[in-house]
């Protein structure tokens, strides 16, 4: 069998899969299935571009993922009346401060010479600065928080909530991570392997704290909800006559086509997203850049003593990879219409995503798409594959049996168990991933 | 950039799936039972057929051998076979067809692990030294095998490379490339194996230490120990050898004695640099 | 001005229990820095083998308890631990064997590992759970402290209290003798030295007689006995309860890493870093500072450097600067 | 009208995750009460109530929502769930509100779901945290505390719950020496004990969960003797946690929704050894299984639209109080067109947007035992 | 053309390279021999930027160059193979060709998009050239070949391969004999001197093969620990005690036990 004929036929087992879904349950769960499975998609290539292409271990995936969800807030929630007033503009003016300061130090630092003198200078200097900053931003930040706490009590946004401008947000997602990601490349992309890994993990985490608890940005743990959204909302086509007509007239009830309409405004949106990256990795990756990328990824020094700028690249593609996760981020959350920074996990926004990547087969760009859609198809219906596989274990056992009734208490943890044992079956007839680099 | 110059594994991550210390071969599988077949030279790879993995066949029977207290050298063209015929007398590489034997037994199913119990020695042209472990540790995971008093045999090690004894407590990793394959071969000294065997051992060392090595090897082979070397200092190394073989795209392409080979003007043009 | 008082809540609130929490820590990345070390991969599955040996501990312990066995003022989990080892080696070398092994013989990359590890950690995870359930169990008896802070209050008859627990000590106990043991063992005896030579270049250990298989067994036996120690030891502790195992993970592999991979003694040293940053830096100085100085001058502050918000993020930022400035770690581990 | 002989209910809480241990117990309590309903043979026309569970992983929303589309696809007439509040909000907007489905939480407390848009789908037969706070101040006040400590579980609920406390405390004239956050599951809590017992106070309040953060900070305080006695708002009240704790617990108190000890008593008697129904919002999850089938009977339909609109009648006065154990006679009452009042495990009383409006039952730990000392 | 004032190069307490001093002529292929050990390659590694200097400095033409990286290096025309191979193992031998000229429009991201007829016309000279360089390797039959699975003196060749893909200005070569067949060797040799005569390429060569060395190398210089011990032409250092004692040797004392 050829590879094209090969992977052809398993991106069709994946659609078959999620039809099934479609015939057995519903359009609208498999239509979810897609949707979320094009934004895991997306997340898995900008991981594929980061680990396949150039071999950086990025496990902060999480937080970038999260700065695209705040990106969404940002972007599309209106301005709190009044909080600018109160304690915005001192927020910014302290931000304004440390950027100041900051210069001013690098400057001090920059004229005086090395010494003790300097170093205590320059500490000075800091530890001023740092209480001086936050004697000017924590006033800002109570006043903010104090505005009617329980449903805003944040700053808010720019208010693109006006149809497609939404999606607005999700380039300012992949911008917002992009800026992140170059900071921590500037500083971190020196470590190798799994100390990058932890790096990188630990500023994921970091990201999210700061999301769980300045308030005043996004509202903390207290979340946004209610997300303005680049599509109708269901109700409003409900309400729609001349919509409901025409669901009518293709035999749907205006619920059942108003939720699937949606989904499918969605689901064109995302693939359009996703097509467009594909198109642009692949070309990448079947380039003199690709070339310099993958001669980066095997030998370094090589590389280096052969003109490349090897610090320089990886900092470009990690970048990159970032930003798509970025994008990826701010579209699940104007997905979910909601920013709640208490969900992002390490195991479901980073190594989930590292699994699709690695089983869909890493370096190619195909495989990290299989994947995405892959896992996500699993990670979704495992549940009842372990409901139905408890109920095969029982069937035999008598009614009211202890046992039986623990098996099936336990069922919902064998969503997990079932997801580790498919995951190593894959693995296991596919060590290199479903669509390996050639 | 990296501190260690010498590191060959590119990106120095091993996520990056170097195959430092993974070699592509798929060795023969543990659990051959040797059997005893009469006769022969000591060691002997008889009309060897194979390749890696399921590639293309890399060597067409061809056929090295070397007996007690000689010394046998193997000359070619880069490329021609002559790591792979070695790492098929070792077992590194399931063979098609052909045979090896040992002391006149069918060793050709055994693993390499097994044939190192049976007494052989192995110096490989690449990753040849552990380069994480001090130098005195890589000698001692020589005699790993040995449970007599190492410690004469080291103390010869370091009379024959003194510069190793200077080194002894240095990452292995942290050495000069000459250094290095010092180590290599001393590592495979310190083994005392029946017979051993060299891919290259003089490749990067100075000519004093490549004098001294040749002089170690000629007092090894002549205390009755078989000695299978490839060497691209040919003319230095079939002065000293008892037979020699010239590979050429896997074949044998010519077989004598050390001198026949450097006497013979054809072989010197194509393969010994005139 | 009472520096005696100042000093006993430090070390009441600060010292003792970082040292203690650094010490599980460094008892879970010494396992994870040994699989690293040898076996060269990550291991994401070691908080959940954790979690399977403190199980079967925990479950023997029970045993041992409604046999009425003690061990007097000692836990008798510490009876029931050489069992809990036996089951979790049992268990590390049956996933070996249905698991690894294949990967090892295909030669995967070290990333195939760590995320087929993960599907270990899942499966691991589910048969946990099934086993004992999701919820907190307590098995822990015998004597509480070995001093408590009331019966420090009342022999000194200082203000402050100064307690000390029966299980802290013998986690600190146990990780100093551990880490010594697993350094001489690596690096004095033959078995350990052929370990290193195997993680250093699997092909020439071969060529040097090591058999790879019984490298990569003894490796695990050691990291099950290392796993559940350090898995009963915390259990004690805190409690037991399977979630909280894998969120040990995180800090576990922190340690392992600021220490530098690979090395036993950075993963001791990792421990206590991680353990003392996330204590520290989120340190309320108050009670401290008002035992100093005069009265008069006594803070109303919290003097706070920091929210505990961010004591993760603390420790986290903590290790990102050590790494800048030793991007191996402290004790230069590996980076392969 | 013409209805199935089924009813299906989806029970879509986090059986894995953090709150896991307390997913079991809830998901049984309403199963109860769909036993209790088929066994009656009197709701609709001697409907089978079929549960169907689904999971949240109480943190994730993707999850969430597509199990919740899973249970739609599967044709449940309602939803008892989610669980916690983030995702509650997330199946609410995507799953609930699209397909008009009613759902009714047990469990998720964060006062922002009170202004959400819901479109009359969304209820809750737990009181927001709002209000707890109220009542935690006055319970502080009436046992002459001045000065507490105060920590919170990093998520909406505890820092709901901690605002709540703190600003209604603080109106009251009592200081809050210190608020610091929790996250829950981690392996160690000396950091935030040691800012606690910096900070001092009379007693610490835990705004936390009982077999998560909360029980690891209270074993911290009592380990090094920084604090002796406890304040404990309802995630922190179950049976394990005196359990876990031991006898040093003896002497804390706090609150937890819920009223009269009739209603729990029955429940409890219901359930047996079979669960523990006294763990958190399981009484709450009972209740909110009753008032699906009491909302349907009413309205002789399981169509959401129209049983929707039923549910605050069925919860509330006028009419016959109806505890559990008895959804069969209030089935019967309904069916002749009499009114109930139904007040369940945990005196359900629903306010406003369709929320508990909030009894709650006074606690205090005596002899290592969970002892109701009055209610408010 | 290349200047090496005094450079130290420190591993811990051991010094590597202990005061270097010497200057590389334009236009000639000088060569740097001895022991094993002696610091060559970490001279070598010093000048390309691999590592940093502990003090001391090298110049170019003049400019000063101590410190810089080697990729900057490699633009202003100073070229360097590995005495260890660092092929791009898993990339064929042709591709670990192509990669290595500078500047190409497809390493542009933007190119690779919207710029694919400029790219396709470089990469078809590109290919040109590197078969050329791979004919004359005599490798040409693993232009598909991946460089990881080619022969350990192959990737010897393929080294010294990468650095006639680009006009160098003074190519640095380390042991590129070792493990090279001799006959290939020759060849090798006389292809260094026409770059040196027909491209004015400077070489600086390490080789412990004498006969190599005289065959190209005017001057020599002779290394030991970590200083410039001789200097001059091949026959003046081969005469030279300290070299002999501490490089050359004397030969094989076991010469009598060769039998047969
Ligand atoms: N990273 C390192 N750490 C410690 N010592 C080192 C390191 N790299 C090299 N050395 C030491 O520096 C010395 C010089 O090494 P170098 O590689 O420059 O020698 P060389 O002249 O190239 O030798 P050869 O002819 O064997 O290649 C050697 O003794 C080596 O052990
Ligand atoms: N790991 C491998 N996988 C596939 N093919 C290989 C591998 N190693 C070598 N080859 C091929 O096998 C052939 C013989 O290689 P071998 O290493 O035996 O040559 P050699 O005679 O030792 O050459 P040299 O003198 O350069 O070391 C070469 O053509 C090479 O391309
Ligand atoms: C299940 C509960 C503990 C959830 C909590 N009340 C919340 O709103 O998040
Ligand atoms: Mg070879
Ligand atoms: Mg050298």
């Amino acid at each position: 069998m050829s590879p094209t004929v090969k992977n052809t036929m398993l991106f069709a087992i994946v659609a078959l899969l999620i039809a099934l879904v479609g015939f057995m349950q519903s359009w609208n769960s498999a239509l979810v299935i897609v949707n979320m499975g094009l934004i895991s998609a997306i997340m898995a290539l900008g991981v594929n571009l980061q680990w396949g292409f150039a071999g950086l271990f990025n496990v902060g995936i999480m937080g970038f993922v999260a700065l695209g969800g705040l990106a969404a807030v940002l972007v599309g929630m209106p301005a709190t009346p009044g909080a600018f007033e109160a304690g915005g503009w001192t927020i910014l003016g302290a931000f304004g401060f440390a950027v100041v300061a900051i210069f001013a130090v690098v400057f001090v630092r920059a004229r005086m010479a090395p010494g003790l003198a300097r170093k205590l200078v320059v500490l000075g200097m800091l530890v001023a600065g740092f209480f001086v900053y936050r004697a000017l931003f924590d006033p800002g930040v109570e006043s903010v928080e104090a505005i009617n706490p329980a449903s805003t009590g944040y700053l808010g946004g720019l208010g693109f909530d006006e149809g497609l401008w939404v999606t607005l947000a999700w380039p300012v997602g992949g911008l917002f991570a992009a800026a992140a990601a170059w900071v921590i490349g500037k500083t971190a992309l020196g470590l190798r392997s799994d100390y990058l890994a932890i790096a990188t993990l630990g500023i994921a985490e970091i990201i999210i704290a700061v999301l769980k608890n300045e308030d005043w940005l996004s509202r903390g743990v207290k979340n946004v909800i209610g997300m303005p959204r680049p599509t109708p909302f269901e109700i409003e086509l409900q309400n729609d006559p001349a919509f409901v007509e025409r669901a009518a007239g293709l035999g749907f009830t205006a619920v059942e086509a108003s939720t699937l309409y949606v989904k499918l405004l969605y689901a064109g949106l995302f693939l359009i997203v996703l097509l467009i990256l594909l198109w642009m990795a692949q070309r990448a990756l079947n380039s003199p850049w690709g070339r310099m990328m993958r001669a980066i990824r095997d030998n370094e020094v090589a590389a280096e003593a052969m003109g490349k700028d090897v610090t320089a690249r990886h900092l470009q593609i990690f970048v990159l990879g970032s930003a798509i996760c970025g994008i990826a981020g701010a579209m699940m959350t104007t997905l979910d219409g909601q920013l709640t920074p208490g969900t992002y996990q390490p195991l479901r926004f980073t190594f989930l995503v590292w699994v699709m990547v690695i089983v869909g087969g890493s370096g190619n760009n195909f495989g990290a798409v299989l994947g995405g859609f892959l896992i996500w198809f699993l990670w979704v219906q495992v549940e009842p594959m372990g409901l139905w596989l408890m109920e095969l274990i029982t069937s035999g056992m008598a009614d009211g049996s202890p046992l039986k009734a623990h098996l099936i208490e336990s069922a919902a943890h064998m969503r997990l168990f079932t997801m580790g044992l498919v995951l190593l079956l894959v693995l296991r007839f596919s060590p290199r991933g479903l669509i390996p680099e050639r | 950039m990296s501190s260690d110059p010498y590191s060959d594994r590119g990106n120095k991550d091993l996520s990056l799936g170097n195959p430092k210390g993974m070699g592509t071969a798929t060795p023969v599988t543990s659990g051959g039972r040797a059997a005893p077949a009469p006769g022969g030279p000591f060691l002997i790879g008889e009309a060897m057929t194979g390749g890696y993995g399921s590639g293309p066949d890399i060597l067409h029977e061809c056929t090295i051998a070397v007996d007690r207290g000689e010394i046998a050298v193997i000359v070619g063209p880069n490329g021609a076979g002559k790591s792979t015929g070695m790492k098929a007398v070792f077992g590194m590489l399931n063979l098609r067809a052909g045979h090896v034997r040992l002391d006149g037994e069918d060793i050709t199913a055994l693993s390499p692990q097994d044939r190192v119990a049976k007494g052989m020695g192995f110096v490989p042209q690449t990753s040849n030294i552990f380069t994480s472990m001090t130098v005195e540790e890589n000698l001692e995971m020589g005699a790993f095998i040995r449970t007599d008093d190492i410690r004469p045999t080291m103390q010869q090690i370091y009379d024959l490379f003194p510069i190793l004894r200077d080194k002894r407590w240095q990452a292995a990793g942290e050495l000069s490339g000459g250094q290095r394959q010092q180590v290599a071969v001393g590592r495979a000294l310190m083994t005392q194996p029946k017979v051993l065997m060299l891919d290259e051992p003089t490749a990067g060392v100075s000519p004093i230490v490549m004098d001294e090595l040749f002089d170690r090897i000629i007092e090894v082979a002549r205390t009755g120990i078989p000695i299978l070397m490839v060497e691209q200092n040919a003319r230095q190394a079939l002065e000293i050898a008892d037979k020699g073989y010239v590979l050429v795209q896997g074949r044998n392409a010519y077989t004598g004695t050390g001198k026949e080979l450097l006497a013979d003007p054809e072989v010197r043009k194509s393969f010994l640099g005139g | 001005m009472d520096f005696l008082n100042a000093f006993i809540a430090l070390s009441n609130f600060v010292i003792i229990p970082a040292v203690a929490y650094g010490s599980q820590l460094a008892l879970g990345a010494l396992g994870v820095t040994l699989i690293y070390g040898i076996l060269r991969f990550s291991n994401f599955a070691h908080g959940d083998t954790m979690a399977f040996g403190a199980m079967v501990t925990v479950l023997m312990t029970w045993f041992f308890q409604a046999q009425g066995v003690s061990l007097g003022p000692l836990p008798t989990a510490l009876l029931a631990l050489p069992f809990g080892i036996l089951g979790c080696m049992l268990l590390v070398l049956v996933t070996d064997r249905a698991v690894y092994r294949f990967y090892r013989a295909q030669k995967a990359k070290p990333v195939i590992f760590v995320i087929v590890s993960l599907g270990v950690t899942f499966i691991l995870n589910g048969i946990v759970r099934f086993i004992i359930g999701p919820d907190d169990q307590r098995f822990l008896d015998g004597e509480r402290f070995i001093i408590s802070a009331r019966t420090f209050r009342e022999m000194t008859g200082l203000r402050e209290g100064l307690a000390f627990k029966t299980t802290q000590g013998i986690t600190i106990v146990t990780a100093v003798v551990v880490v010594a043991l697993l350094f001489w063992f690596l690096n004095r005896t033959r078995t350990g030295k052929s370990m290193r030579a195997y993680s250093d270049n699997e092909d020439l250990a071969l060529l040097s007689g090591i058999n790879p298989e019984r490298v990569v067994m003894v490796t695990w036996l050691i990291v099950a006995a290392l796993a559940t120690t350090a898995g009963v030891l915390y259990g004690l502790d805190k409690s037991f309860k399977p979630f909280t195992y894998f969120q040990l993970l995180l800090p576990i592999f922190a340690s392992a890493i600021v220490g530098g991979l690979g090395n036993p003694l950075g993963a001791i040293a990792g421990g206590f870093v991680i353990a003392f940053s996330e204590v520290t830096v989120t340190y309320a100085w108050k009670k401290v500072v008002t035992y100093i100085v005069p009265e008069e001058v006594a803070p109303s502050g919290l003097l706070q450097l920091l929210s505990t918000d961010y004591k993760f993020a603390v420790s986290f930022l903590i290790l990102l600067i050590v790494l800048l400035f030793k991007p191996t770690g402290l004790f230069k581990g590996k980076a392969v | 009208g013409g209805h199935a002989k089924e009813v299906k209910l989806g029970v879509l809480i986090g059986f894995t995750g953090p709150i896991e241990s307390l997913a079991g117990p809830m998901a049984s309590g309403a199963e109860l009460a769909m036993q209790e309903a088929t066994d009656s043979g009197k709701l609709l026309d001697a409907a089978k109530v079929i549960p169907m569970r689904a999971d949240t992983g109480c943190i994730d929303n993707g999850l969430s929502t597509s199990n919740g589309e899973r249970l739609i696809a599967e044709g449940v007439h309602g939803i008892i769930g989610g669980d916690c509040s983030g995702v509650t909000g997330a199946i609410l907007q995507n799953v609930a509100i699209p397909n008009g489905m009613v759902m009714i939480s047990p469990s998720a407390t964060s006062p922002g779901l009170s202004t959400v848009e819901d479109n009359d789908l969304f209820f809750r037969t737990a009181p927001s945290d709002a209000r707890e706070g109220e009542v935690m101040a006055e319970v502080l006040q009436d046992r002459g505390v001045t000065s507490i400590a105060l920590t919170y579980t990093n998520n909406d609920y505890g820092k709901g719950l901690a605002d709540a406390i703190e600003s209604n405390f603080k109106k009251i004239g009592g200081e809050v020496t210190i608020v610091a956050a929790h996250e829950d599951g981690k392996a160690d809590y000396s950091a935030e004990m040691g800012a606690l017992a910096s900070a001092g106070g009379d007693i610490l309040v835990v705004a936390g969960y009982l077999d998560q953060g909360g029980l690891g900070i209270i074993n911290a305080a009592l380990d090094s003797g920084a604090f002796e006695t406890f304040g404990l708002p309802g995630g922190m009240i179950g049976d394990s946690l005196p359990a876990n704790v031991g006898s040093a617990l003896n002497g804390s108190y706090g609150q937890i929704a819920g009223s009269g000890g009739e209603g729990i008593e029955k429940l409890t008697a219901m359930a047996g050894d079979a669960f523990d129904a006294t763990s958190p919002y399981t009484p709450e999850s009972y209740d909110a299984a009753a008032l699906f089938m009491l909302a349907m009977q009413a309205a002789d339909s399981t169509d959401p639209a129209e049983y929707g609109p039923k549910i605050l009648e069925v919860a509330n006065a006028p009419g016959e109080k109806i505890y559990p154990g008895e959804l069969g006679k209030a089935f019967d009452i309904l069916r002749e067109g009499g009114d109930i009042d139904y007040v369940g495990a945990s005196a359900v009383e629903l306010i406003g947007p369709g929320e508990s409006a909030g009894t709650y039952r006074l606690i205090e730990v005596k002899d290592g035992e969970n002892a109701t000392i009055g209610f408010k | 053309m290349i200047v090496v004032d005094d450079l130290h190069k420190h591993f811990g307490g051991f010094h590597a390279v202990d005061g270097a001093s010497l200057e590389i002529e334009k236009g000639m292929i000088t060569g740097l021999i001895g022991p094993n050990g002696a610091g060559k390659t970490t001279l070598f590694n010093v000048i390309a930027g691999v590592l940093e200097p502990t003090s001391g400095r090298v110049t170019m033409d003049g400019e000063d160059i101590t410190g810089l990286p080697p990729h900057t290096l490699f633009h202003k025309g100073l070229l360097r193979t590995f005495q260890i191979a660092h092929e791009f193992s898993s990339m064929t031998c042709r591709e670990n060709l192509m990669m290595v000229p500078g500047y190409q429009s497809g390493e542009t991201l933007w190119n690779t998009w919207f710029g694919r007829r400029r790219i396709a016309d470089e990469e078809r000279a590109l290919k040109a050239k590197a078969d050329e360089v791979l004919e004359f390797l005599t490798i040409e039959h693993l232009a598909e070949q991946k460089a990881g699975q080619i022969s350990g003196g192959q990737k010897k060749l393929l080294e010294l391969g990468r650095t006639m893909m680009v006009d160098a200005k003074i190519v640095f070569l380390d042991e590129v004999g070792a493990g090279v067949n001799r006959t290939l060797l020759n060849t090798i040799g006389d292809a260094i001197i026409r770059l040196n005569q027909n491209r004015g390429y400077t070489f600086v060569v390490i080789e412990h093969d004498m006969d190599f060395i005289g065959r190209l190398c005017d001057p020599v210089i002779c290394m030991a620990e970590g200083k410039v011990l001789a200097e001059g032409t091949l026959d003046e250092i081969k005469a030279n005690e300290q070299v002999i004692e501490a490089y050359l040797g004397t030969g094989l004392k076991n010469k009598d036990k060769v039998g047969a």
